[in-house]
């Protein structure tokens, strides 16, 4: 019984760390269908931003709620000036550029830093569960998703400029029509996305470790959640991450984190087969 | 600062190896080229960077003495930044390019088989200055660092002992891992042990959530990890954060090899238990003297020296360099013959014998527990021979031997 | 499109290759000339994607899933068979296999673009997962071990036909790498001349229309991408022979890299690929040596001001530029 | 005698939109049909039905009797059935000759594929394009060269959606005579709104209106029909500020 809770915790642990990692790729993905591939290092440098300003002192907390978000969000927007508005409704053109943004940041990082694993300690202790044990940080992180998903939906489904995100969302020229010009929430939209994959970033530290090359990990699990979720986005992610989360944790307790991983991709490729517009493109279709 | 230490270090080394070249080259000496081939980025540079120091001081100190058969020693030193393929790379550089005397280096097993089987093509000798699994039979390669039956051998009987009989295995998913883990097994067995399990982990693996779970529902009573590289050092962070610390003590094969212990706080990492042929708080006139010019040399970008690969890396350079004298040339046959007559270093970490039926080397071990940032040494296991590669190696019988062998543990 | 003299870009590629194996051996050192051998595989690899993305209007993420199955394919067939030559087919083989499987149930599933991408890049994922945890013994097939993390680093390299005690030496490693080059750039010739290639290229114009029109898209982007598969297979027996193969054959960084050399270089060209791989491979052989910079950062420099500057790649650019310049010339 | 095309109960839903909903319409060997209806009555989605490129929500498609409900786009045209888009769907990096020989789907040798390639653009009046680029074509030869990709296979009926938009008057007049031309040889349906042009070509009209079929008689009647003028009227009553009549 005991380990059936502590699996089930590791699992809701696994969903939202998939959850936490994709959702800055999502909002920008279901926002400006730009597949952005330095997103594995908007991640990377967040996570750099929290280890650094709490090196200098400041309160963990505050680096990696607070820094981190926003010297990532700073950073997207500098990227979305000089690349992304370049290449709107290019779509193959943007994701060769962000890839091309993401091996530029993983260089200039490890020059700047080492390619040394730097990292820091899950704040909060262990919580027990009968006679098993659980880091306290994965119950904050399974918190840490629902407070993320809930506060992107609010926004955008109570605040006037989530209703302007959201006929973007679903045509362009309404925003125009609504008299914001599109560029603008695009700009917007890429600079939260940047933000919350900087936050993500930054919640992750404490179990993956600070590296340049971090972001390769999670790149392609991110890009394969959000890709499967499918059009819609906070569904989509929402429930790919459920599905991959699960996959692949029980996986991993099934056999080893290797065939954990590769059940979790043959998943997504069974789905992608199936419902070959995503899991939002047959079911929840009219969700954010 | 992160940035000027490391370039520091580079350009150290580099300092450290050139006035000394340049001032025999003006005597008009050809110098005597050294490669070494170590990590310096990468995820393996926690291993890599202290080598490289090593051998940067080694080489120095040698230019210091007046260089090797009256001729300076110049080192080349290549990144292959954890990429086996650079790896090959180089070393196909370092033989038919560079025409290096020697090539130090390699630091995973992987690394060291890319490059072997090149560096024995090429006829260009080559020491791997590395704790390893064992097995290696090949007269052009000397492994100078400890293999199980020295240093495991000692590790599992201590911790079940100290602890109980019941072991669970955590290793790094490649032939090092593979195979320490074996002997691990053999050694527990041996003992009248059990093995709960044995996982292996790729080295790009992070998240070890399930893993400890799993291992909490196994209930051993110790953990033996063989875990390599940069990723799994969150393996003893997750391990604390889980509070697992206070309840399942833990002994490893590989921890404080790197910069383990330096990156850990106290509370994630005191009191796991290694064994290596050096730990740099061995208590002996010897090391102490090495420490103080080591130091002296390289001032505040002086490298923790942790477990033995970087001591293993300065003793082998020396024990080439006394192999070179002994031959009176840089011949390759005539410094592998002159090697394997069993070529002695009193270094830092005691007595280093070659043992030429294997070309491995017997060495003390010394069994430690990790202690604020650093090593307390608990045992002292004075010269132990290279047991298990002697099993199934004889180069005196088989000189063409060019191949590791997987010593078939009897489980 | 076809080319306009594709006679005389066919005799000059001959040409080329045979100044490349009668002169390069001669002048350059072993380790140069071993790399020149890498260099040539990776181009084969770069004509590969050209060929599926350039031609075929396929973007595939995971070419390097190709490239690794013929170098594991290779080196797995060459360590059970005493004569190498023999594992030569089943290295090509494998890899056109897996390809014509992956390509039915993407072609034939109507998957589009992105999630083609996508399934391409996970597949790529799951092989580099998969031969990254074969570390362990059980892990063999016939006399060959897997390996794992550390590849197959023993893999004994091609013989002459019939000649298996006689491995053939770098020099000669080199020559073949290049005559099999210069064969899949006339062999995409050829392919493009043909009307399987040009309904490919009206495919890639506008799939709907070719489709209206009464081809069955399916079975030419099958057909295309199968012969995508073949070549990558090459470009890895080639790699297999020169370096040695490893999971990272299959890195999420190998897959990258041939979108950039073939992006670079030039879509829509077949020697634009091959242009783009050997110069950013010098390019990035370079970038090591330097101490103080990191060669990702040069890389990734290359590719946003690729993408920014030269969207069509470098060689139709030239091109383009040149006839101006004739254009120009031309008028009095 | 079987119809050469014909729909039985032909459904097309989008969600909870009817874009075509129990269409019963046949045509014969050799006709020439016009579809009309207000924007949005269907009749580009019917099309779509028709060859393959949406698969119908129920009812049946038959081709000369044998059902090809779901058949793939490719062996419906395969059958002899040619498109010409509204929007000409063309090759645009291709040129106008080798846009054709790729239309006519045969093997025959190089020389020969040229050959009949060039009778048919001459058939059009287009052969002084051949060597164009069709990217840098003008509007309406854009519509010429669809037009002889179209007829190169020499299809048994060919489908029209709206041939004459964006075309000047004279142009117009031009493209009647050609439709009647092509009749000669084809069977064709045609989509237009220009009654003057279908006055000119047609012989039996069918009118759509909200996916149903509204009516189906000769020009001359459907023209007379006050339901016919009711819809159309009504389409530029709901548009207040275009002067529709």
């Amino acid at each position: 019984m005991d380990l059936a809770v502590a699996v089930a915790l590791q699992v809701l642990t696994g969903i939202a760390t998939l959850l936490i990692i994709s959702l800055g790729l999502a909002v920008i993905f279901g926002m400006m269908r730009v597949i952005n591939l330095a997103h594995g290092e908007f991640l990377m440098l967040g996570a750099y931003a929290a280890i650094l300003s709490a090196r200098a002192g400041l309160n963990i907390w505050l680096a990696m709620l607070v820094v981190a978000p926003l010297a990532v969000g700073a950073i997207g927007v500098a990227v979305e000036r000089l690349v992304i508005r370049r290449l709107y409704g290019r779509m193959l053109d943007t994701m060769l550029a962000t890839w091309g943004l993401s091996l530029g940041f993983i260089g200039a990082v490890t020059m700047i830093f080492g390619n040394t694993v730097a990292g820091f300690s899950a704040p909060l202790g262990s919580v027990a569960i009968g006679g098993y044990r659980s880091s306290g940080y994965g119950l904050f992180l399974i918190g840490a998703a629902c407070v993320l998903i809930a506060g992107v939906w609010a926004v955008l489904r109570f605040t006037p400029a989530g209703l302007i995100a959201r006929g973007t969302m679903q045509n362009p020229e309404m925003a125009a029509a609504l008299g914001v010009s599109p560029s603008r929430v695009y700009a917007i939209a890429f600079a939260v996305g940047a933000a919350l994959s900087g936050l993500a970033g930054a919640l992750i530290a404490p179990f993956s470790g600070v590296v340049p090359t971090m972001g390769t990990v999670y790149i392609a699990k991110a890009f394969i959640t959000v890709i499967t979720g499918g059009a819609a986005m906070l569904a989509g992610t929402l429930s790919a991450s459920g599905l991959l989360g699960t996959v692949a944790t029980l996986g991993t307790f099934a056999t080893t984190p290797v065939l954990g991983e590769v059940a979790m991709l043959a998943v997504a490729i069974v789905l992608l087969r199936l419902l070959p517009e995503g899991i939002t493109g047959r079911f929840f279709r009219r969700s954010l | 600062m992160p940035i000027a230490r490391r370039s520091i270090l580079t350009g150290l080394g580099a300092a450290l190896a050139m006035p000394a070249v340049m001032r025999h080259a003006a005597l008009g000496a050809d110098p005597i080229k050294v490669v070494g081939i170590h990590d310096a980025s990468g995820g393996l540079d926690i291993y890599g960077k202290p080598m490289i120091a090593c051998l940067d001081f080694a080489v120095a100190e040698l230019n210091d003495a007046g260089g090797l058969l009256g001729r300076p020693v110049q080192l080349i030193n290549y990144d292959p930044q954890s990429n086996i393929q650079l790896y090959t790379q180089f070393a196909t550089e370092a033989a038919t390019k560079d025409r290096a005397a020697v090539v130090h280096g390699g630091i995973t097993s992987a690394s060291r088989e890319a490059i072997r089987p090149i560096l024995h093509r090429y006829q260009t000798l080559y020491f791997y200055n590395t704790q390893y699994e064992g097995g290696v039979c090949d007269r052009n390669c000397f492994c100078t660092g400890s293999t199980p039956a020295q240093n495991v051998n000692k590790l599992v009987p201590y911790v079940m002992k100290t602890w109980g009989k019941k072991i669970y295995v955590v290793a790094a998913d490649y032939n090092y891992g593979q195979i320490t883990s074996k002997w691990i097994t053999k050694y527990c067995h041996d003992g009248g042990g059990s093995i709960a399990a044995v996982d292996f982990f790729p080295l790009d693996v992070t998240d070890f959530g399930p893993a400890i779970q799993k291992i909490q529902a196994a209930k051993p009573d110790v953990v033996v990890s063989a875990l390599v590289g940069g990723a799994h050092i969150s393996f003893y962070r997750q391990w604390a954060a889980a509070g697992m610390k206070s309840r399942i003590p833990m002994a490893s094969t590989t921890f404080g090899g790197g910069n383990e212990s330096l990156v850990l706080s106290p509370e994630e990492g005191n009191g796991i238990v290694a064994a290596f042929s050096y730990f740099q708080e061995i208590d002996t006139p010897e090391n102490k003297a090495f420490l103080q010019k080591f130091h002296a040399k390289l001032g505040s970008a002086a490298p923790y020296l942790g477990g033995e690969l970087a001591m293993r890396t300065y003793v082998g350079f020396n024990l080439w360099a006394e192999g070179v004298r002994k031959a009176g040339s840089i011949d390759r046959m005539k410094v592998i013959e002159a090697l394997e007559t069993g070529i002695t270093n009193e270094g830092p970490p005691g007595r280093t014998v070659i043992d030429g039926r294997t070309n491995h080397v017997t060495l003390n071990v010394y069994l430690a527990e990790c202690a604020d940032h650093g090593f307390k040494v608990l045992e002292t296991y004075p010269q132990q021979p290279p047991a298990d590669t002697a099993m199934v190696c004889n180069l005196v019988k088989d000189p063409n031997s060019n191949r590791q062998y997987v010593i078939d543990v009897k489980i | 499109m076809t080319g306009r003299r594709p006679t005389a870009e066919i005799a000059a590629a001959v040409v080329l290759a045979a100044a490349a194996i009668a002169v390069l051996p001669r002048v350059l050192e072993l380790f140069a000339l071993i790399n020149a051998t890498v260099y040539a595989s990776m181009a084969v690899l770069a004509l590969s994607l050209g060929l599926v993305w350039g031609f075929g209007g396929i973007l595939c993420f995971g070419q390097a899933a190709f490239f690794g199955l013929g170098g594991y394919g290779y080196a797995v067939a060459a360590l059970n068979v005493a004569d190498t030559t023999w594992a030569v087919p089943i290295a090509l083989a494998v890899p056109a296999a897996a390809a014509a499987l992956l390509g039915y149930v993407m072609f034939y599933g109507r998957i589009s673009d992105v999630y083609m991408g996508v399934i391409t890049l996970t597949v790529t994922l799951i092989l580099f997962n998969f031969t990254n945890s074969t570390a362990g013994d059980q892990w063999r097939i016939g006399a060959a071990p897997l390996g794992g993390f550390n590849g197959i680093p023993s893999t004994p390299p091609l013989n002459l036909p019939g000649d298996p005690g006689n491995p053939l030496p770098p020099e000669r490693i080199f020559a073949v790498a290049v005559v099999c080059l210069a064969a899949c750039y006339i062999l995409g010739k050829l392919v493009l001349r043909s009307r399987f290639g040009r309904v490919v290229v009206a495919i890639r114009e506008n799939e709907r229309r070719a489709e209206l029109l009464g081809y069955d898209v399916r079975r030419y982007k099958l057909g295309i991408f199968t012969l995508g598969g073949f070549m990558g297979g090459l470009a890895g027996l080639l790699f297999a022979n020169c370096v040695f193969v490893s999971p990272t054959m299959f890195s999420l960084f190998y897959s990258g890299q041939i979108i950039i050399w073939v992006m670079v270089g030039g879509l829509g060209t077949l020697a634009g690929p091959i242009i783009g791989a050997v110069l950013l491979q010098a390019l990035t052989t370079w970038a090591g040596t330097l101490p103080a910079v990191n060669p990702s950062l040069i890389l990734g420099a290359v590719l946003v001001a690729a993408v920014l500057a030269l969207p069509k790649g470098l060689l139709p650019t030239a091109a383009a530029a040149l006839r101006r310049l004739r254009r120009r010339d031309a008028a009095p | 005698m079987t119809a050469l095309l014909s729909t039985e109960e032909l459904c097309m839903y989008f969600g909870g939109v009817r874009a075509v909903d129990r269409v019963n319409l046949a045509v014969a060997e050799g006709e020439l049909r016009c579809l009309i209806g207000p924007n949005g009555a269907g009749k580009s989605t019917f099309f779509r039905c028709l060859t393959g490129q949406y698969r119908p929500t129920a009812g049946r498609i038959r081709w000369r009797g044998r059902d090809i409900t779901g058949a793939d786009s490719f062996a419906i045209a395969r059958l002899g059935i040619g498109i010409k888009t509204q929007v000409p769907s063309l090759f645009e990096g291709l040129t106008v000759v080798e846009s054709v020989i790729l239309a006519q789907r045969r093997r025959h040798g190089e020389a020969d594929a040229r050959r009949r390639a060039m009778a048919v653009l001459e058939r059009l009046g287009i052969a002084g394009l051949a060597a164009r680029v069709v990217a840098q074509l003008a509007h309406g030869q854009r519509q010429l060269v669809e037009l002889a990709m179209v007829v190169a296979p020499a299809p048994d009926l060919i489908l029209l959606d709206e041939p004459t938009a964006g075309m000047s008057v004279e142009e117009t007049g031009r493209a009647a005579t050609l439709i009647r031309e092509l009749n000669r040889a084809h069977a064709l349906v045609v989509v237009e709104h220009d009654m003057q042009f279908i006055k000119a070509i047609a012989s039996t009209v069918t009118v759509f209106h909200q996916g149903r079929v509204l009516v189906e008689d000769s020009v001359a009647r459907v023209l007379a029909d006050p339901r016919v003028h009711d819809v159309y009227l009504g389409r530029s009553i709901a548009m207040p500020g275009t002067e529709g009549g």
